[in-house]
């Protein structure tokens, strides 16, 4: 009948009415800056360097093997690899980076390069809030900026931290089993990915 | 355009009472009008150039490529997995079936297996990809006919919900770089399927909602009968997928032919249209919904334990053997198929994208032939399309 | 003779003669517009509300604006190059003169006949359509009528129109 | 129960106050000064109301769509308005290059204008009418005649392709509803026998067995009211039937070259438009300032009034949030083909509702034409266009 569709249309938008006043499930808004939603654990936006320790130039777990660098589908990390070496984080002497840059006007938060990482060095952060006046130097995240502790890691990402944590202790150990043995002729090299892990 | 995107037939006037206010063949007050690249109802940067005769189109060229970045020449020239992310740019509000695409041509050209739990994962996720698209096209569809987004927002309201689920499971809610080749990235916990059991026991109360909202109401019926009307013989030869072929009375699904994944295991019915106007193609897209619902509750029945990815898979050093493979899916918009060619380096040697919003956009001209510009609007709404697929 | 009469009566004029004398013919024509407007007035102010409304209602709401869309869709609302004055206005001039003089003419005559032109009668809204289905039924029949006739006429133009290019 | 006296000031306080303040001053002055206060009132009363309805508006088109609506300006957003409002008034005046400066800025100005005469024949309670004027309700329909005038203004003078579509959209559609509009005013006046609005109302304020006599409670005052509701929103321009600003198709019609404080008036004169129109809905169908139950009589009438006014906008608000907008040539075939039949039907009924006398026969006979004649044009008109639901098949 002519007018049926419209008085059933009528009545929809007014159930919607009083129900975005009585049930959460259809008012989904928040008001962003006063309130906020639950943080979701997988969330991703940016990568960031993990240090472990105190010190983040000590504890800085990347090596500078550049994977990522060659990896980023839209090529936005910069990486110089230092001269000399200092220990990583199983206890290894390795490079390190001395100038480790991502551009986050490019980055577009994929992922690659935590999953190629071998060394757990870079992860995905959540924090969003980057709104900066300077359109391209504000925008390039140096080492300084992107070092984040294994703390930090944890608060954000618990049960992946947790995972990291439990291999890097395993080879850890393996590796100060392997320093007490006479032959520790590959130290300098960089590891090779355990496998499983990608 | 080829000749055979033309109508065979005389484009007919839709249902519209316009006297023609000159002769035919005399061109005297015909009307200009470039619709886009800056007008409100082109989902983007996409441009009409009509040619008006009063309210009447009589010539329509869609001009588009304003959104090209380049993805297929990018695509040669790094990994394969690197494509993997810029796949979601594609048609950005279905990120996972492009995934889900361009992994199936992968694992062709490699000749992976893909374990049971991913094949579930997919078939879920996919068809919650599908869910979220159509709700948002019937959205944006009223929006261009001035609904002042009710509909739309009723259905970012129930997006909203699935983009949590891709959130909490993925890490984003639209770039979800979700599948690997041989399977998926992330193992979802049992809270996860929980979760998505709890939304999914949800969906048919809002596919009721717009059903009631809009289906009988007697304003859309007559903005959107008989209205863009799409032949089915003509739809076939210009390679027309989708739901916009369905809803022309084709019984073409990908998912019913090719069965890929895992599609043969689920029973689900294949809507199809008999006028293939506007309303038709609304009505499709609403009943698929409904089909999407029983999928995904037979899949989440029981999703089965055991590995997320092929062990032979790897990310660094990916280099296939030389041959070629077309993986296509029945994507929320069309068939979605990625052509590959491997030369046997780490890159692809071509890698080639059939966009359904392309495809299904070439068409445009004969749908709008004789229609007001209001009826423009809505005919390329109905086509759903996203820019970023189009133009790659 | 008060003074809102002198306004209203300038207000007319000056409409009646910018109508005249404007060149943007939409101008012209919205200054007619004042000009009916103007006269409406003038039958308020002399208590004539029914007529002053009707002549809003059909003057204002429907004639001026189909003078204007017929300007609008012949396409001529550009001033025309060579004037708007037509070459033989004196003609024209004579004729309004003329017609000037043949209403003047019967205005002061029939002051003359009136019985007494203090005396201004209370017509109400009621007695008006009393009298136009009552006394003046006919009259209005065939009134309506007429328009009837041609506004079939002005759809069978169109029809045949839109037949031949058929 | 008008008659106790606390009731009976409540319900006049404002034509008390109004005596006592113009009892103030020299009764040379005291008819000057009586009808300049009931205007300023006027002029300051609605746009105070078009200010809370622009936030009724916006918030309650977001609840309907499950937002919040404005939430950032004052507690739960409620100084909206005032921000919108400074916003606009201080807001570069743009006038494009090539248009026609004087019309362009006179047609804003004629529209407020025009709107704002309406309210001179509304009673917006016992007698608080600014005139009783015999022929009210023909100066009402007069008045609004105008405001076409002032949208083909405002599309002209801006020289671009799309005001001009848009203000001859506006026109047509308001020339269009006006008929139907004006001929479902008439049955009521048929049945008053009387243009004057005061009279119209006096002659809905009875109440049998506590209930009023209303003319939406009769059959034919039913039909014109919703003839007459839905020619009201298209004489308004207001969804769905706000082609002329449809923004899918003509960016905002015939106010598209206007900015700051004009847009301001335009917008303006869009609300008060709603609001007179709402507020002679209200006269001829509802009962004006009457109360709906007789035992409510001690609730002021300006109160009913506005109540009344207030629940027509937020019906249009809710048709907006509601309903996809028509094409241009299904909103004229709705005008004449649809609306026109039946108004001209609700005519005869009415005047057979005159003739037939008291008895539940009338009652039958109206009831049973209007249903008989509504339900074969709607057959028909559905049947013409084409439309209906439809069956789909399924594909295993």
């Amino acid at each position: 009948m002519f007018g049926e569709g419209i008085l059933k249309g009528l009545a929809e938008t007014a159930k919607n009415f009083f129900g975005s006043y009585v049930s959460a499930d259809r008012l989904t808004t928040v008001e962003y800056p006063e309130k906020r939603l639950e943080p979701i654990e997988a969330a991703r936006v940016f990568p960031f360097l993990v240090y472990d320790g105190g010190d983040w130039q000590a504890g800085l777990r990347c090596v500078a093997c550049q994977i990522c660098e060659k990896e980023c589908p839209p090529k936005c990390i910069y990486i110089e690899k230092s001269k000399d070496k200092k220990p990583d984080a199983v206890g290894k002497m390795q490079f390190y980076p001395t100038r480790f840059d991502i551009d986050v006007s490019v980055c577009m938060s994929c992922q690659i390069c935590v999953e190629v990482c071998p060394f757990d060095a870079i992860k995905m952060d959540k924090l969003f809030e980057l709104a900066t006046d300077d359109r391209f130097g504000g925008l390039i995240l140096d080492r300084g900026m992107l070092a984040k502790s294994n703390q930090y890691f944890h608060g954000i990402h618990p049960t992946e931290a947790a995972e990291v944590d439990a291999r890097l202790t395993a080879e850890r150990a393996k590796s100060a089993a392997k320093a007490g043995a006479p032959a520790a002729k590959d130290a300098g090299r960089p590891q090779p990915p355990p496998p499983g892990e990608k | 355009m080829t000749a055979s995107f033309k109508s065979p037939a005389e484009p007919k006037l839709n249902n519209l009472d316009l006297a023609p206010s000159s002769e035919p063949g005399i061109s005297g007050d015909l009307l200009e009008v470039a619709m886009g690249p800056h007008h409100p109802s082109t989902h983007g940067v996409f441009r009409m150039d009509i040619v008006l005769d009063g309210e009447r189109v009589i010539r329509l060229k869609p001009v588009f490529g304003y959104l090209h970045r380049n993805h297929e020449k990018i695509a040669e020239n790094i990994t394969y997995i690197a494509s993997m992310p810029y796949t979601d740019r594609l048609d950005y509000i279905c990120s996972l079936t492009n995934n889900w695409a361009y992994a199936l041509a992968v694992e062709k050209l490699v000749g992976l297996e893909v374990p049971e739990r991913a094949e579930y994962l997919r078939i879920i996720l996919g068809e919650l990809t599908r869910f979220q698209n159509h709700a948002s096209t019937i959205g944006f569809l009223i929006q261009e006919m001035g609904a002042s987004g009710t509909p739309l927002m009723y259905a970012f309201r129930e997006r909203e919900k699935i983009l949590d689920l891709f959130e909490s499971l993925t890490g984003s809610r639209m770039m979800c770089n979700y599948m690997r080749f041989g399977g998926c990235r992330v193992d979802p916990s049992a809270e996860w399927l929980d979760q998505v059991r709890k939304v999914v026991a949800g969906l048919p109360a809002f596919t009721d909602e717009i059903d009631r909202l809009l289906t009988s109401n007697e304003i859309l019926m007559a903005r959107t009968q008989g209205i863009g009307i799409l032949p089915p013989d003509l739809a076939v030869n210009a390679g027309i997928t989708g739901p916009m072929l369905r809803a022309s009375g084709v019984n073409y699904d990908i998912r019913k032919i090719d069965s890929y994944g895992i599609y043969n295991r689920f029973t689900f019915r294949v809507p199809l249209g008999e006028r293939g106007d506007v309303y038709d193609r609304y009505m499709i897209r609403l009943l698929e919904m409904r089909e999407s619902i029983r999928i995904l509750e037979q899949a989440l029945k029981n999703v089965p334990g055991g590995p997320i990815v092929d062990p032979k898979s790897k990310i660094r050093g990916f280099r296939p053997k030389p041959g070629e493979a077309y993986g296509r899916i029945e994507a929320p918009k069309g068939e979605l198929g990625f052509y590959l060619i491997s030369d046997g380096g780490p890159n692809p040697y071509r890698y080639r994208v059939r966009p359904p919003s392309l495809v299904n956009l070439t068409i445009l001209e004969d749908m709008c032939l004789g229609a007001a510009v209001a009826d423009v609007v809505i005919i390329f709404g109905s086509v759903d399309i996203v820019l970023g697929e189009v133009d790659r | 003779m008060t003074f809102a009469f002198y306004v209203i009566a300038a207000l007319t004029v000056a409409g009646g003669l910018a109508a005249v004398l404007l060149r943007n013919t939409v101008h012209c024509a919205l200054a007619v517009t004042i000009a009916f407007a103007g006269l409406a007035m003038l039958f308020l102010d002399l208590d004539a509300q029914f007529a002053g409304f009707a002549q809003i209602l059909v003057y204002i709401g429907a004639v001026a604006i189909l003078i204007v869309f017929a300007i609008l869709l012949t396409r001529n609302s550009e001033t025309p190059r060579d004037g708007v004055f037509s070459r033989n206005w004196f003609a024209g001039l004579f004729v309004a003169a003329a017609i000037f003089a043949v209403l003047g003419w019967a205005v002061l005559h029939s002051i003359a006949v009136l019985p007494n032109h203090a005396a201004v009668p209370a017509v109400t809204v009621a007695q008006i359509g009393q009298a136009l289905v009552g006394r003046y039924v006919l009259p209005l029949e065939i009134v309506a009528l007429l328009l009837t006739a041609a506004m079939i006429g002005a759809v069978i133009i169109a029809l045949d129109e839109k037949g031949r290019t058929k | 129960m008008i008659d106790h006296p606390i009731v009976y000031q409540a319900d006049q306080i404002f034509v008390l106050l109004k005596h006592w303040l113009i009892g103030q001053l020299p009764s040379s002055v005291q008819p000057a000064a009586g009808v300049l206060l009931s205007v300023v009132v006027i002029i300051c009363l609605f746009p105070a109301l078009f200010a809370v309805t622009t936030i009724i508006e916006r918030k309650g088109l977001g609840r309907m769509q499950n937002r919040l609506g404005p939430n950032r300006t004052g507690p739960f957003g409620i100084l909206q308005p005032i921000a919108d409002g400074i916003k606009s008034l201080t807001k570069e005046d743009i006038v494009p290059t090539s248009a026609d400066g004087v019309v362009h800025f006179l047609a804003p100005v004629l529209l407020v204008v025009v709107v704002f005469m309406g309210f001179a024949v509304l009673p917006m309670g016992r007698n608080m009418a600014l005139t009783d004027m015999d022929a009210g309700l023909l100066f009402f329909f007069a008045i609004g005649a105008s405001t076409e005038l002032s949208v083909f203004m405002a599309g002209w003078s801006s020289r671009n392709k799309y005001s001009l579509l848009g203000a001859m959209r506006a026109v047509a559609q308001m020339i269009s509803y006006e008929v139907p509009l004006l001929l479902s005013s008439v049955a009521v006046v048929m049945i008053t026998g009387s243009l004057s609005l005061n009279k119209i109302v006096e002659a809905q304020n009875h109440y049998t067995w506590g209930l009023p006599h209303w003319y939406i409670f009769t059959p034919w005052g039913l039909a014109g009211f919703l003839i007459f509701c839905i020619a009201a929103t298209a004489e308004t321009n207001r969804s769905p039937f706000d082609l002329p600003e449809g923004e899918s198709e003509l960016v905002a019609g015939y106010h598209t070259e206007y900015s700051g404080f004009k847009f301001a008036l335009f917008f303006l004169g869009e609300y008060v438009g709603m609001f007179s129109i709402s507020g002679l809905g209200a006269t001829l169908f509802l009962g004006g300032w009457s109360a709906p139950l007789q035992i409510l009589n001690f609730i002021p009438s300006w109160f009913w009034f506005f109540s009344k006014l207030m629940a027509a906008i937020c019906v249009f608000i809710w048709m907006r949030g509601t309903f996809p907008r028509l094409r241009q040539d299904q909103l004229m075939n709705f005008a004449w083909k649809f609306c026109l039949p039946l108004v001209l039907t609700n005519l005869f009924v009415t005047a057979l509702w005159r003739f037939l006398g008291e008895g539940w026969l009338r009652w039958a006979l109206c009831t049973a034409i209007l249903v008989v004649v509504y339900v074969a044009m709607a057959r028909a008109e559905m049947r013409s266009g084409h439309f209906g639901s439809r069956r789909y098949r399924y594909a295993e």
